[in-house]
């Protein structure tokens, strides 16, 4: 843990069994107040199921998940977690499924939806506004989640792999508007990526997972300034860290 | 997509309907079935000509029953399959005794109805949501344990009730099931009001139907059976209109 | 006229074992009931067996078994005059015929609780009357009415569907149309002290033939030995029951256990009387009574078109005495 | 997940009922209803278990119409909706023919059956398919046409044809529905079948039925409108297992 | 076009709108026998689009699609198509979705499940033949996916983002083994993917889609010798044709 910020969600010797798979054993690991940090390991080693853990769909069968310090055993609603599915209703219009969170809150469906079409120009959705989903591409949908989990946003965020369908230049704005929120939010982000160098320029610190049963195998500190940019990409500090990671999984 | 080739219109229906409707009339015709038994298409569509003046009250009569009892039913089981869906102990009470309420034949409780409805439109109303509710509720309730528990999930954690689950994700994701059973109510809603009428009553169509069986005129009865027919199918047809309507990604999803 | 020689010797034994029964079937008019004694009673006691038939007996639908005999599907059934009134004057009339009556007299008519003091059809003005909606029970109860100089439009009609007369008369209505016979003698089984209206008491048209048994024409002319075999078994099963109503009645129970006990060996005692009447012979009808009821059913616009009374039955396949 | 909850047995519904028999029988006791319009429970308890080995024949009667009619109208829908599904034109002449047949009240047709079928098992048996056959094959087509249009084009592509398509993807993804529509037939099999008894027979419950109702006896009358009762949900009850065992992917999803 | 390869398949002006979405505006493109050919582009430009035309499920509204040199109407079933999402059938377990294809062509259960038995070490999957899709890993349902179009390989292949959802070890692993089947095969190949090293390393030529109304903004031929080895990586040439790439987007 670097400095003294505050944890905001820590996991403390947690373990998971589904049926005859043993997919978690033993992680612990921690997320302090307004920062970011990224989780990479192998698929299937169980990342997305310690998100499901922590937001409380599935009920860990050892340890302890706390959030500000005390274990919390109803965490439905307390963060918000962009899926690894998309997830989007296929009976909503995609405008619909944005502001879904606010009409689950009570929000009228115009002012709803007045409040979340601003956000399609920064998602290069604008003009699929009135487009059911199975009318979108694989990208498109998973921006589409990606604001609708915007639009949800708690203070503790997880997101699973959010930017993975992407291109390259797509990513890289996605990543960058993240990096605003994150800094004007100041959320506390939980992130799975398979992508090392996002990961990187993304991240204050980053947990390496081991493979099923896993643990976390290493925890790596991100040394790069805040704010960040493209630019420190070709940074020494960055080329070692990549090397670093690379060789660790 | 693509398969548009399918999009024949409506005649295939309307050229068997009629095949088998000049067959009919042939047989009775060419003395193949006596009259008496069945009577030929003809005969009925005169009977229908003449006894139509005098049919639109009981038509009247049975459509009232028919309307009222269904949209009751309707809104009976939206209500209840909320309520036992909210409630899985309200779920575990009730469900055996619906299904044992469509168990007994609705002919052997007519005395009892008749005992505790009276014998205005009360009976016959309930005799129309009785026999239209139950595929109503069981295509419904199936339709909403089928909801994809990752999208419950998902809406669980937007901090969604019950309620919210219910509205925005196990409601219309069960609506072709919804639908499925309103189809097969709308069915029987008609002939449900007949049934009721026939048990007892002063006006209806199941009322004309004993009067004219009673004196053998099977022109008439099978002209007021026509009746129930279109009637049933506009009926039907204006669900199908109405599923169109409210599940737009679907009809959607054709292109 | 009727002078076939060779089926009056056949019913002791000329056709001998080795001959096939003929198979007969035979359908009831609504459930078995003591109506159809004479009937269970040739079955059980092998009446049918030494005329050379197995007969089968048929619970229908209600409402009757002219159409069934018109479309073939039994050779005989259980109806009651104004049905076979209704289907012989009808746009495409059935070819049936009464060829017995199982009943001399009507024995339906009104019945109420005695406490509702309705002892003429005067006492219907300000009641309820429970029926089952038919344009004939409106033609019955105005004419009777109106004989006894009362005011038809002060009695309210009500349908009952099936509602019985005891569950009808306890909350809804004053009285209904049932058979002494059956619901009139229940109602002394279980002490319901109730008035009865007998219809031919205030209309002598109303004495009609219920039940009847009837045959298709087709039948008749084609097997009038079977008829007669029929019918001369059948008077023999009825006359057994004139004669020992409470051995008879066990023959019914036989068949269909169902039947109340109580009710059924009552109403058998009661009917005993009834079968034959004052008639010569069990079975036999008169024109009379044919033509006086169809007249008055078309006076009342109850059928379109005049009944011909005398093609309507027959007492020809009876057994001769 | 998590949501073992639910998982309360069937303790509600039999409290439920529990609770409703000891008021009606209280309401019998008490006098507030005559017991001739309603039987006590007590007393129907009686009747059954005195009458039930004469009742035995009738029983078995009954479920074999009801039993053959069922299974036929499962058969006959399923075949029916492969053919429906496959040559679309079947379908479209097919379908309104089929909601036809359903509008028609069967008691109407009553005495048209009785002249056309006899008296035999046959016209019973075919009333039961007329009332099972409608609400399975409304539901399996429902369910056939929701299927995933990709999921149709990814086995499409690998060379499926029709048949292979309706194997692979369409029948399975329709068994929800399915089973919805075979669950309510279910429930209307052993009724279809009394129903049928009415219309003329030597035999059966419904025969039985009508006997004792002429009696006065509401006591066994209620006795077998238990028998028609218990049998009904056994039927259903038997369905929900082989819904289990036949759809294992779906029990799984539960854990 | 490099060398003398045969044309296995051509797309000429092919174009494509969906109501009022111009997706495909005018792409030519060609695959040669036997070869690896990437097409990298933005998001929701039309390059799923593309593959469905190629496989049949939707008609290009202009423009023409050839295999081996002649216009082909109805081409379901012609190519082996893996498609973006895993689409493995829910009442399938892993190992009758993986064996479908063989199914379909009439082989029986028990022998297609033999059949596909051996593959599942290669895919790491071993271990959950038996699992239904909803059992498994995001990751892992992608590479099941890529197993059954394995299964029911023809010999022009389309992939769309196969490897998208993967970690870098395993997504190694699995391209390694696309390269192996490739030669072993003599497969044409035609490859989606936001990874443009994972496409300079597997292909032959790249094609380079504009935004949405799509095009063919550039071909770029990979000159990197085949066997491909993972040093290649690090070569001049690589990184030459990754510069560019990326200056290109
Ligand atoms: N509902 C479930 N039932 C049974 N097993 C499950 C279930 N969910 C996950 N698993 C198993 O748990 C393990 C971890 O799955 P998880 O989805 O957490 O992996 P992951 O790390 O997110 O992988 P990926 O990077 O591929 O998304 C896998 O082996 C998977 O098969
Ligand atoms: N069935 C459809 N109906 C309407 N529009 C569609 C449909 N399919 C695709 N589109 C539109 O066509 C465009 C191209 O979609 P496509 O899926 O081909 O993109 P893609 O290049 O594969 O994107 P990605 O990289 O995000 O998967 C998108 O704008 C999408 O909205
Ligand atoms: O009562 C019937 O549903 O037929
Ligand atoms: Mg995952
Ligand atoms: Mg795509």
């Amino acid at each position: 843990m670097t400095s003294s910020r505050k944890n905001r969600l820590e996991l403390v010797g947690v373990k998971k069994t589904f049926e005859d798979t043993f997919a978690v054993s033993d992680v612990s690991l921690v997320l302090g107040e307004n920062e970011f940090v990224s989780i990479i390991g192998p698929s299937g080693c169980g990342k997305s199921t310690l998100f499901n853990m922590i937001s409380g769909l599935i009920l860990e069968d050892e340890g302890e998940i706390r959030i500000d310090g005390a274990p919390v055993k109803e965490r439905k609603g307390l963060v918000s977690y962009m899926y690894q599915k998309d997830l989007l209703l296929s009976w909503l219009k995609i405008i619909d499924n944005v502001a879904l969170p606010l009409r689950v809150k009570g929000v009228s469906k115009k002012a709803a939806r007045d409040e979340v079409a601003g956000l399609f120009e920064t998602f290069g959705l604008e003009g699929f506004e009135h487009k059911y989903p199975h009318q979108l591409s694989g990208g498109m949908r998973q921006r589409a989640a990606m604001m609708r989990t915007y639009v949800y946003s708690k203070d503790i965020m997880l997101l699973d792999e959010p930017f993975g369908g992407l291109d390259a230049l797509t990513k890289a704005k996605m990543q960058d508007w993240l990096l605003g929120v994150n800094s004007a939010l100041e959320a506390s982000i939980l992130f799975i990526t398979h992508d090392i160098e996002e990961a990187i320029y993304l991240s204050d610190r980053i947990y390496l997972m081991s493979d099923r049963p896993s643990t976390i195998k290493e925890e790596i500190v991100v040394d790069l300034p805040r704010p960040r940019n493209r630019d420190m990409m070709v940074s020494e500090t960055f080329t070692q860290l990549k090397k670093k990671l690379l060789h660790s999984f | 997509m693509m398969k548009k080739s399918a999009n024949t219109g409506k005649w295939p229906a309307a050229v068997f309907l009629a095949a088998l409707t000049a067959l009919w009339e042939l047989s009775v015709k060419a003395g193949w079935v006596d009259a008496f038994t069945l009577p030929a298409p003809t005969s009925v569509l005169k009977a229908l000509i003449t006894e139509l003046p005098g049919l639109r009250s009981h038509i009247w009569i049975t459509l009232q029953e028919a309307g009222v009892g269904f949209l009751a039913a309707i809104g009976f089981s939206i209500a209840l399959a909320l309520l036992m869906d909210f409630v899985p102990l309200v779920k575990k009470g009730l469900y055996p005794i619906l299904v044992l309420s469509q168990t007994v034949p609705i002919i052997v409780l007519a005395p009892l109805f008749g005992m505790w409805f009276g014998f205005g439109m009360t009976p016959k109303i309930v005799i129309v949501m009785l026999v239209c509710f139950f595929p109503i509720i069981v295509s419904l309730l199936d339709g909403l344990e089928a909801a994809d528990p990752d999208e419950l999930h998902l809406i669980e954690g937007m901090g969604a009730g019950q309620f919210q689950q219910f509205r925005w994700v196990k409601f219309p994701g069960a609506l072709v099931n919804l639908f499925s059973g309103i189809r097969i109510a709308a069915t029987y809603s008609i002939m449900g009001a007949v049934i009721g009428e026939w048990l007892g009553g002063t006006g209806g169509l199941g009322v004309y139907m004993l009067r004219v069986r009673h004196s053998f005129a099977l022109d008439k009865m099978f002209a007021a059976i026509l009746i129930v027919v279109v009637l049933s199918i506009a009926v039907f047809k204006a669900i199908d209109l109405l599923q169109k309507i409210l599940m737009p990604w679907s009809a959607d999803r054709e292109n | 006229g009727c002078q076939q020689t060779a089926p009056e010797e056949a019913g002791d034994g000329a056709q001998g074992p080795s001959a096939e029964p003929e198979k007969v079937t035979v359908v009831l008019d609504w459930v078995p009931n003591t109506n159809h004694t004479g009937l269970y009673v040739a079955q059980d006691l092998g009446f049918y067996e030494e005329a050379g038939l197995d007969v089968e007996i048929i619970q229908p639908a209600e409402g009757g078994s002219a159409s069934l005999i018109a479309a073939g599907q039994g050779e005989f059934g259980i109806s009651y005059q104004e049905e076979i009134t209704y289907a012989r004057t009808a746009a495409e009339p059935l070819p049936v015929k009464a060829i017995a009556a199982i009943i001399q007299h009507n024995t339906s008519g009104f019945a109420s609780p005695v406490e509702k003091g309705i002892v003429t059809p005067k006492d219907f003005e300000g009641k309820k009357y429970g029926g089952w909606g038919s344009p004939a029970e409106v033609a019955v109860l105005s004419g009777l009415m109106a004989k006894e100089g009362a005011d038809f439009t002060k009695l309210e009609m009500v349908d009952l569907g099936a509602l019985d007369f005891f569950a009808a008369t306890q909350n809804h209505v004053d009285f209904t149309w049932i058979y002494y016979g059956w619901d009139g003698i229940a109602a002394e089984v279980n002490e319901v002290p109730i008035n009865f209206i007998l219809l031919q008491d205030f209309e002598e048209n109303l004495d009609f033939y219920t039940p009847v048994i009837i045959a298709k024409e087709d039948t008749l002319s084609a097997r009038p030995e079977l008829v007669e075999k029929f019918l001369a078994a059948t008077s023999k099963g009825y006359e057994y029951a004139m004669e020992n109503p409470e051995e008879a009645v066990k023959s019914l129970l036989k068949a269909a256990p169902e039947v109340d006990e109580k009710i059924a060996v009552a109403s058998q005692i009661y009917l005993a009387d009834q079968y034959q009447a004052d008639a010569s012979q069990w079975g036999i009808m008169d024109l009379q009574i044919w033509s006086n009821y169809a007249g008055w059913m078309f006076e009342n616009g109850l059928i379109e078109s005049e009944l011909d009374a005398e093609g309507a039955f027959t007492n020809d396949f009876l057994p001769k005495k």
